[in-house]
């Protein structure tokens, strides 16, 4: 068990900093950089146009006028002497890209929380029905509800229910928090506000996911369910509800618990266009933006940390797997 | 976004569903062939043999779109801009004659708002199987048949309004599907090789070699895929077509959405590796490469088709995903995604509601597709 | 109200500029606000403003004059405050908070920099005829345009209650526009490349400075009167010296001190305004001292808000001598998508926004028709035309450049267009066909320029084509002088805040021309990949905005009328070859000849120290224009509209909206306030 | 003769698939007495894996129990005894269940897969114990540790926590005994026990079976198509062809002087000791299409001793001496003994269609 922890750790290391490169390039490709970007920028709002003299400057003063290796390395060494991934070129007062994407997390939490909880709780008692009562009537009626939330484009459900609410309830709902209590300190008002801000965005993002896993735990309990093991336990005289959580959906559990770890990069980054719509204070605008403007450090910053949790969020499920799974365990 | 990688569901997908016990005790099914079986599970599946049917329907109206819409994509009518639908008519004083009526608009002078009225007077006559607008059907053949329309050019027909520059939603809609049915394919089967290839040989040869595969595998998926897009969608050549733009980055990123086949294949290939007919066959000495394809594909085959059936649906709405972020197809290219970038105003829902046609299009297919995946994967093992 | 009598009134406005124009000895701009020379617009009490002998103050700020924190009002203002007429001819009243929101994270260019930013020397009078004082009471002019001696009211005050003086001025040009460290080339908007060197200003005493420029430069007034103003105010001397080089020995003290910046220029940069890209710096460090109606209290930083308080220090006054601005305080919102800002504003969220799209306007006068609180005023444009349609010139592909160079490739082109059908499909059937050219009630008015070539004519269309491109294929499409396929990408930035029917036009302007034969494809850009490729001069045609329509903005803005004067590609090389790129990155072209003389002819202009004569050279340079037709425009604009919520008071019923007025600005957002 | 335990009556399960009704059980007549080891034979797909499952009323979708009884002596509490039709108790229902691993218990011919590999060995008794049962999870286990010890597995105590993937084969069968036992029941049923084992442990999993059945004094219903696992353990022997007993008799009989041609069949497809190895023959042919089965008797389109008639008529069932009886046309209206098979018939209650 050990001897494994530690081999995925060095695994784990070595793929870290392939991304850093990776995510570094991919803030390279395009062409142009944040400076060409602002006067775009300004183009786009005014029709004003900067003279070179003033990009050369601004270059120079984000540093972006240095070959590509020479700024990796200086953000890599930055990261790990100083723990700073570079101040963002668009956020003013410059602010540290970690700490930018870190601020908003608590809310991306928040938000990826409950939704994470609706999908479970719309998807695996379908996943188990439609599995249990395999080609009934209510199978199809069940996945049928199921996977309605993930036929409807999410942009589009957002954008109606924020429309149904302004047009039928008078007030649009609009970002996670009233105009009047958004910049007040947490409070117990604010979190009741936040939850009843909550329920669009979470509707929108949990009726998506609700189709895979319903999908996975429709396939795995069928799976499960003539397994052999089954039948001992039915012949056994285990009520069929009994026995049915006991074996056959414990067992199917366990392909969700391997995945855990990826829902949360998974949902920063699926969230992005509904908060986008939404007008949430979440983490995926920020990379949204961060990526639009090339505010380079921000973006690959974000990238980074998104990889990172996603290569910890798959180590740490892999470990759960193994304690919950004694063949993984003891094997 | 992750809808767009291909097979982003894989993990799901399940071998190993048996056809009622009977099978296990009955030595003739053992004889019948492995699609007889399939089909014979598939049949059960009420739902998707419907899903079947209607992905059936949509293919075939996207390869013969010219005619089943009235009218070309771009043709329009500037006066019927922002014109709402016409509601089908089948009878006139008894007898049938199926017609639309005109109609017309007054222009608020303040608020520029079109208020139409419909006339009463000007009957339109609407046919079926009628010669209209010529075409040449897949730049071959040359045609001017349309299934349903009106004979009169200048006439208006709107069956399901008229879009921002008064082009015909219907006939948008169905050609739209040409590209949005089968722009993402290219990617999808593109990572479906990968995935097979990659996953056997890392479950065939093992090893260190696996082991490299793994952190490969590892590293890919964590790379979250919106900044790719974002980066790609900028660093095309100028004067490619925005069609030849969303192909390439399809393909591109098929090159890293292969991941989630390869682990299932590998996994498959794992527990083929000790199955009696492929230890037979090594011992015949049947090269690696004759022994993935002739012995151990068609052993999952089937689920290979189920996981593409479900991977068309991620890429359709991925489309339209990108589309709303102006990463994916682009006008003059007609496209669903490119329809309803058109809708993400709160002024359409108010005024234009019909602009939204497009999503019902896209909502019936995805699920189509969703139910005639899951049906394919049910039927995948019968063994 | 009747158009008729607005024209009616711009003669008169305007024969009076021109005449005090032209007034011998030193010529000054007549001080508005004393013996108005300008026929105020009917929309306008018609009171002159007499100087108010005693002043109050918003209770906010009473309170604190009460608790001592604060000094009286009196003592506040300057001796001669600015006055500024209510626009809506309502008393406004003191108190509440505007709400208004923006569009990503730019609290600057979404809103802001119209609402609450450049104060300058001197500023557009509210009804864009004439050159109203601001922070200078009087100028005056040498006869060789080439001095300008401006005087300052005295007593005005930055907002933490320090003099604005001569220095602050002085403090700008010496020690921050002509520091090489901060500035290597010093170059600002206002400073053109040619007046650059040999460029000084002068102190004549506290309020008084002398600028002396190496050449005429007759209208640099104009150029003051807006955004390119804005650096004169925008520098306290007092806070930022210590934060500059040149009077802090211990700078480096401080810059280890801050940890984030490397070096002192940083640190100049993070304390106070940088530099173009982003002026409003003032609004990211409250520290700073501004002379703006509001100071920032709360940065946006990476929150979602931004807000600011009155500046218990700003310089006008109404009529009454109230102290302005009548509202205490600004918040701004920041949605990430339009759409939720929309709705913000349906909801009554929001006070103000800038830019409505012009596709919601049904939207909002629906809200209106359903009692929803919102107002809607009609603002005219200034531009000369919904689009300008460019084919660069200077492309580098020598059969394309050669063709795109012809005049009756332009002329051809021109001519295949629809524009009744744009105009019905594009524009709501709003707007006349048009080229890009001064509107009728414009001084710079050429007779026939805005309509040649206009009608929709195939057959005409196709006689210029063919002097150009004679060959054409088997379907009928023509080849190029090469005799190879002619194919034209034509380029649309697709994320553009104004050009929202950018791709839609074009999609219409493709049909055309291929009617006529000429094979063009649409590739649509976001806008960093679109810059890009300008700068390499990989643009083939684009299509952008039409500026340089009402009053003498064709002078302030040439952009369509003379060569190589920057924005839109028809001439990018050219533009690059007379202001050259030190990073290098961009394709510069020699300009052929007449292109060069073109642009002498303009300089001529900005050389004329009279309105008079400026207009009168300009006409030359018009003319020239008028018969090279250099870009092909679509339409006249139609008049905007404008929402605000029904609460908010002061907002005239319409104005010039563009950019050299500085949008919002003109209608002086302090004087608006909120009504119980 | 002793008395019966239970008593199957002319049980017919059907599936029903969308390619037609499969008749795995068809008209089965079978009776287990106490305290002896019923063997049931055939080959796979004969349908006897369905038959036994039918006691527990845990046969599978789609397939049903359509007619018939199965007469189970349920033993009450007071010693009294009372009789239940096994068949027409709801599959799902508390009846059933009580009577499910507590009375009747079942052991399955995949070791490997018939514990869940999820929870530890003890668990997965303890749990059986504790379902029928009131006791204390400590009485439980020392239970579930004795009854390990009892089948034979080594340092009970400590296997009792060990999961059943840790186990080799023969040993997790034992622990499937345990489990089995561990509410004594009077009924166990072994469908192919040994079938994945390797010969030495077979033998010993058979001995093991055959002290619990003496110890425990219960029926055992053994179900086998090895013959050679029969003459070990079975006192009857019953053999099955498509879902009927073709012939049934003590195991000597059977094995001596086997009448029906499909015994005889099977007999001569083990070699033995005495035999030349040209004189083994398989049986010709394959167990037929269940959806196409023959018409008259179900085992003619196979049967060396084949008459026309065969193909039309289907034989009842001939009693041919005490506790012997064969389905055979052969046997049937033998010159002198009409009576007899009159007699056997209500006898047996064959109701033949």
């Amino acid at each position: 068990m050990w001897k494994y922890i530690l081999r995925r750790t060095l695994y784990m290391f070595f793929t870290v900093w392939v991304i850093t490169l990776i995510s570094f390039a991919i803030i390279q490709l395009p062409p142009g950089d944040y400076v060409t970007n602002l006067m775009n920028q300004m183009t786009r709002v005014s029709g004003v146009t900067l003279t070179p003299e003033y990009e050369a400057q601004l270059r120079e003063q984000y540093g972006l006028n240095e070959p590509i290796y020479v700024q990796y390395f200086k953000w890599m060494s930055n990261i790990i002497l100083k723990g700073k991934f570079g101040d963002s070129f668009v956020y003013r007062p410059p602010r540290d890209a970690v700490e930018l994407i870190a601020e908003r997390l608590p809310v991306t939490f928040t938000l990826s929380f409950f939704s994470l909880l609706l999908i479970w709780v719309i998807a695996l008692p379908i996943g188990i029905y439609s599995a249990v009562r395999q080609y009934s009537v209510g199978d199809y009626i069940a996945t049928f509800l199921g996977f309605i939330g993930l036929a409807v484009p999410n942009f589009l459900l957002a954008l109606i229910c924020m429309f149904i609410t302004y047009k039928y309830f008078g007030q649009a709902m609009i970002g996670l928090f009233s105009a009047d209590i958004v910049d007040a300190p947490w409070s117990w008002e604010k979190f009741v506000d936040l939850l009843q801000h909550l329920w669009i965005p979470v509707v929108v993002i949990g009726l998506g996911g609700t189709a895979g896993l319903i999908r996975t735990m429709r396939a795995n309990l069928l799976d499960e369910l003539k397994k052999p093991y089954v039948e001992t336990a039915r012949a056994k005289g285990l009520s069929e509800l009994k026995l049915l959580f006991k074996y056959p959906v414990r067992h199917a559990m366990n392909p969700f618990v391997s995945t855990i770890g990826w829902i949360l990069p998974g949902l920063v980054a699926g969230e992005v266009v509904v908060a986008i719509v939404l007008n949430l204070p979440t983490s995926g605008p920020v990379l949204y933006d961060a990526l639009r403007n090339q505010d380079q450090f921000v973006a690959a910053g974000f990238i980074l940390v998104l990889s990172v949790l996603t290569v910890i969020g798959t180590f740490l499920s892999d470990i759960l797997l193994a304690v919950l799974d004694p063949r993984i365990r003891l094997e | 976004m992750d809808k767009i990688v291909p097979f982003s569901e894989a993990g799901s997908v399940k071998p190993e569903q048996a056809i009622g016990n009977i099978t296990t005790d009955s030595h003739e099914l053992e004889v019948a062939s492995q699609w007889k079986l399939i089909w014979w599970k598939f049949r059960r599946h009420k739902v998707a043999m419907a899903g079947g049917l209607v992905v059936l329907a949509y293919y075939i109206v996207a390869l013969f779109a010219n005619f089943f819409a009235p009218v070309h994509f771009e043709t329009y009518q500037e006066t019927y801009v922002y014109a709402p639908p016409q509601q089908l008519h089948f009878f006139r004083d008894g007898q049938f004659f199926p017609h639309v009526l005109g109609y017309s608009f007054e222009r608020d002078p303040e608020s520029f708002k079109k208020t139409w009225t419909i006339n009463e007077e000007v009957v339109i006559p609407v046919s079926f199987f009628y010669h209209g607008e010529p075409y040449m059907l897949w730049g071959l053949i040359p045609s001017d048949l349309h299934l349903i329309g009106t004979a009169n050019p200048e006439a208006p027909f709107f069956l399901l309004g008229a879009d921002k520059s008064g082009r015909d939603l219907f006939s948008r809609i169905i050609f739209s599907s040409q590209i949005s049915l089968t722009v993402g394919l290219v990617g999808v089967t593109l990572s479906l090789l990968l995935g097979i290839i990659i996953g056997g040989i890392s479950g065939l040869i093992g090893g260190p070699l696996d082991n490299g595969i793994q952190r490969l595998i590892e590293i890919l998926i964590s790379i979250p895929t919106l900044p790719l897009w974002l980066a790609l969608a900028a660093i095309v050549p100028l004067d490619w077509t925005p069609l030849q733009v969303y192909l390439m980055i399809t393909v591109i990123l098929s090159l890293i959405g292969w991941t989630g086949l390869a682990r299932v294949v590998r996994s498959k290939f794992l527990s083929l590796r000790e199955e009696d007919f492929i230890l037979a066959a090594r011992l015949d000495g049947v090269p690696q490469g004759r022994m993935i394809f002739n012995h151990m594909i068609p052993s999952f085959l089937s689920h290979i088709i189920a996981t593409v059936t479900l991977a068309i649906p991620g890429m359709i709405l991925g489309e339209t995903a990108l589309s709303f972020l102006g990463l994916g197809l682009r006008p003059p290219v007609v496209s669903w995604g490119v329809m309803l970038q058109e809708t993400q105003k709160v002024v359409v829902l108010a005024t234009y509601p019909w602009l939204l046609y497009p999503a019902v299009a896209i909502i019936v297919v995805v699920l189509a597709l969703n139910f005639l995946g899951d049906g394919l994967r049910d039927a995948a093992d019968p063994y | 109200m009747n158009k008729f009598v607005r024209q009616l009134m711009f003669v008169i406005v305007l024969l009076s500029v021109v005449i005090s124009a032209c007034a011998p000895a030193t010529p000054t701009v007549p001080p508005v606000e004393e013996e108005p020379t300008v026929a105020p617009p009917p929309d306008v009490t018609d009171t002159p403003a007499a100087p108010p002998s005693e002043f109050s103050e918003s209770p906010m700020l009473a309170e604190k004059v009460a608790a001592g924190d604060l000094p009286p009002v009196a003592e506040r203002l300057p001796e001669n405050p600015k006055v500024v007429k209510s626009l809506s001819g309502e008393q406004g009243v003191y108190g509440g908070e505007l709400r208004t929101g923006f569009t990503g994270n730019s609290p600057d260019w979404g809103v802001f920099t119209f609402l609450n930013t450049f104060e300058g020397l001197v500023l557009w009078s509210t009804d864009f005829q004439t050159v109203e004082f601001n922070l200078a009471e009087s100028v005056d002019v040498s006869p060789d345009a080439k001095e300008y001696t401006f005087h300052l009211r005295k007593g005005l005050k930055w907002s933490d209650g320090q003099p604005y003086t001569a220095d602050d001025i002085m403090f700008y040009i010496e020690d921050v526009l002509y520091n090489k460290e901060l500035n290597p080339t010093p170059g600002a908007d206002w400073l053109p490349a040619e007046q650059r060197d040999g460029f000084k200003a002068e102190k004549i005493d506290e309020t008084t400075v002398k600028f002396v420029f190496p050449n005429a430069y007759g209208t640099f007034l104009y150029n003051l009167t807006a955004f390119n103003g804005r650096y004169f105010a925008m520098y306290p001397k007092h806070y930022l010296m210590q934060y500059h080089k040149t009077y802090n020995d211990k700078i480096d003290d401080l810059v280890k001190e801050d940890g984030d910046v490397p070096d002192w220029m940083a640190l100049f940069h993070k304390k106070g305004p940088d530099n173009w890209a982003n002026p409003l710096r003032t609004m990211d460090n409250p520290e700073t001292p501004v002379m703006y109606a509001w100071k920032v209290t709360q940065p946006l930083g990476s929150g979602t808000t931004i807000r600011f308080e009155r500046n218990p220090y700003y310089w006008k006054v109404d009529e009454q001598g109230n102290q302005l601005p009548y509202i205490d305080t600004l918040v701004g919102t920041n949605y990430q998508d339009n759409e939720s800002r929309t709705l913000a504003m349906l909801n009554g969220d929001l006070d103000y926004i800038t830019n409505p799209p012009p596709g919601d306007r049904t939207l909002f006068y629906d809200a209106v028709a359903e009692g929803k609180s919102i107002m809607i005023k009609n603002p005219k444009s200034d531009g000369a035309n919904t689009a300008s349609l460019h084919f660069n010139q200077t492309f580098g592909d020598p059969v394309k450049a050669e063709v795109f160079s012809n005049l009756d490739f332009r002329i051809g082109m021109s001519y295949a267009i629809d524009r009744e059908e744009i105009i019905e499909v594009v524009f709501a059937g709003q707007g006349t066909p048009a080229q890009i050219a001064p509107l009728e009630d414009s001084p710079l008015y050429i007779e026939g320029m805005d309509t040649q070539y206009t009608e929709y004519d195939v057959a005409k269309a196709n006689e210029h084509l063919d002097k150009v491109l004679p060959e054409k294929d088997a379907n009928g499409m023509r080849l190029g002088p090469d005799g190879k396929p002619f194919q034209i990408i034509f380029t649309v930035q697709n994320d553009l805040g104004f050009g929202t029917y950018y791709v839609q036009l074009v999609e219409l302007l493709i049909g055309y021309w291929k009617a006529v034969g000429v094979d063009v494809v649409l590739s649509s850009q976001p806008g960093p990949q679109h810059d890009e490729n300008k700068r390499k001069n990989l643009l083939e045609a684009e299509i952008f905005t039409g500026e340089g329509g009402a009053g003498i903005t064709g002078i302030l803005d040439p952009r369509y009328y003379a060569p190589f004067a920057g924005a839109g590609i028809w001439n990018q090389g050219w533009s690059v070859w007379r202001t050259p790129d030190p990073t290098g990155a961009s394709v510069s072209v020699e300009p052929p000849q007449w292109a060069k003389d073109a642009y002498a002819k303009y300089d001529a202009v900005t050389k004329e120290p009279t309105l008079e004569g400026q207009i009168e050279k300009m006409k030359i340079v018009l003319q020239e224009a008028k018969e090279r037709l250099y870009v092909i425009g679509i339409s006249r604009p139609g008049d905007l509209y404008a929402v605000f919520h029904s609460r908010l008071g002061g907002i005239p019923e319409t104005w010039y909206d563009g950019w050299l007025e500085g949008p919002t600005k003109i209608i002086r957002p302090e004087q608006w306030f909120l009504k119980e | 003769m002793s008395e019966k335990l239970i008593e199957i009556k002319d049980l017919k399960i059907h599936f029903f698939t969308d390619e037609g009704v499969v008749r795995a059980v068809d008209g089965l007549d079978l009776t287990i007495e106490k305290g002896k080891t019923l063997c049931l034979v055939g080959e796979s797909g004969c349908g006897k894996s369905v038959a036994c499952r039918a006691l527990l009323q845990i046969v599978r979708s789609p397939g049903k129990i359509v007619s018939g009884e199965i007469l189970y002596n349920h033993r009450l509490g007071n010693g009294t005894e009372e009789i239940v039709d096994i068949a027409k108790l709801a599959p799902t229902g508390r009846q059933v269940r009580s009577i499910r691993g507590k009375e009747i218990s079942m052991i399955f011919q995949e070791p490997m897969t018939s514990l869940s590999p999820m929870y530890t060995v003890g668990n997965q008794i303890i749990e059986n114990i504790q379902l029928h049962n009131k006791m204390p999870d400590k009485a439980a286990r020392e239970l579930a540790i004795s009854l390990l010890g009892q089948v034979g597995i080594p340092k009970p105590d400590r296997l009792v926590d060990e999961y059943p993937f840790r186990l080799s084969g023969g040993m997790r069968q034992r622990a499937m005994i345990a489990m089995a036992l561990s509410c004594n029941p009077t009924l166990l049923i072994a469908d192919e026990p040994t079938t994945a084992l390797d010969v030495t442990t077979q033998a010993n999993i058979l001995d093991l079976m055959k002290n619990l059945q003496a110890k425990y004094d219960m029926s055992l219903l053994f179900i086998t198509h090895d013959l050679g696992v029969v003459a070990e353990i079975a006192d009857d022997v019953a053999v099955m062809y498509l879902g009927k007993i073709v012939e049934k008799s003590d195991v000597n009989t059977i094995f001596n002087a086997p009448k029906h041609p499909y015994t005889q069949a099977l007999l001569n497809s083990i070699p033995k000791i005495t035999m030349k190895r040209e004189e083994l023959d398989p049986i010709k042919g394959m167990v037929p299409n269940p959806y196409r089965r023959p018409g008259g008797c179900p085992f003619h389109p196979r049967c060396p001793k084949a008459m026309p008639e065969c193909q039309t008529v289907e034989p009842a069932v001939t009693k041919l001496g005490e506790n012997h009886f064969v389905q055979c046309l052969l046997y049937e209206n033998l010159p002198g003994k009409p009576a007899l098979v009159a007699e056997n018939r209500e006898l047996s209650g064959v109701v033949n269609d």
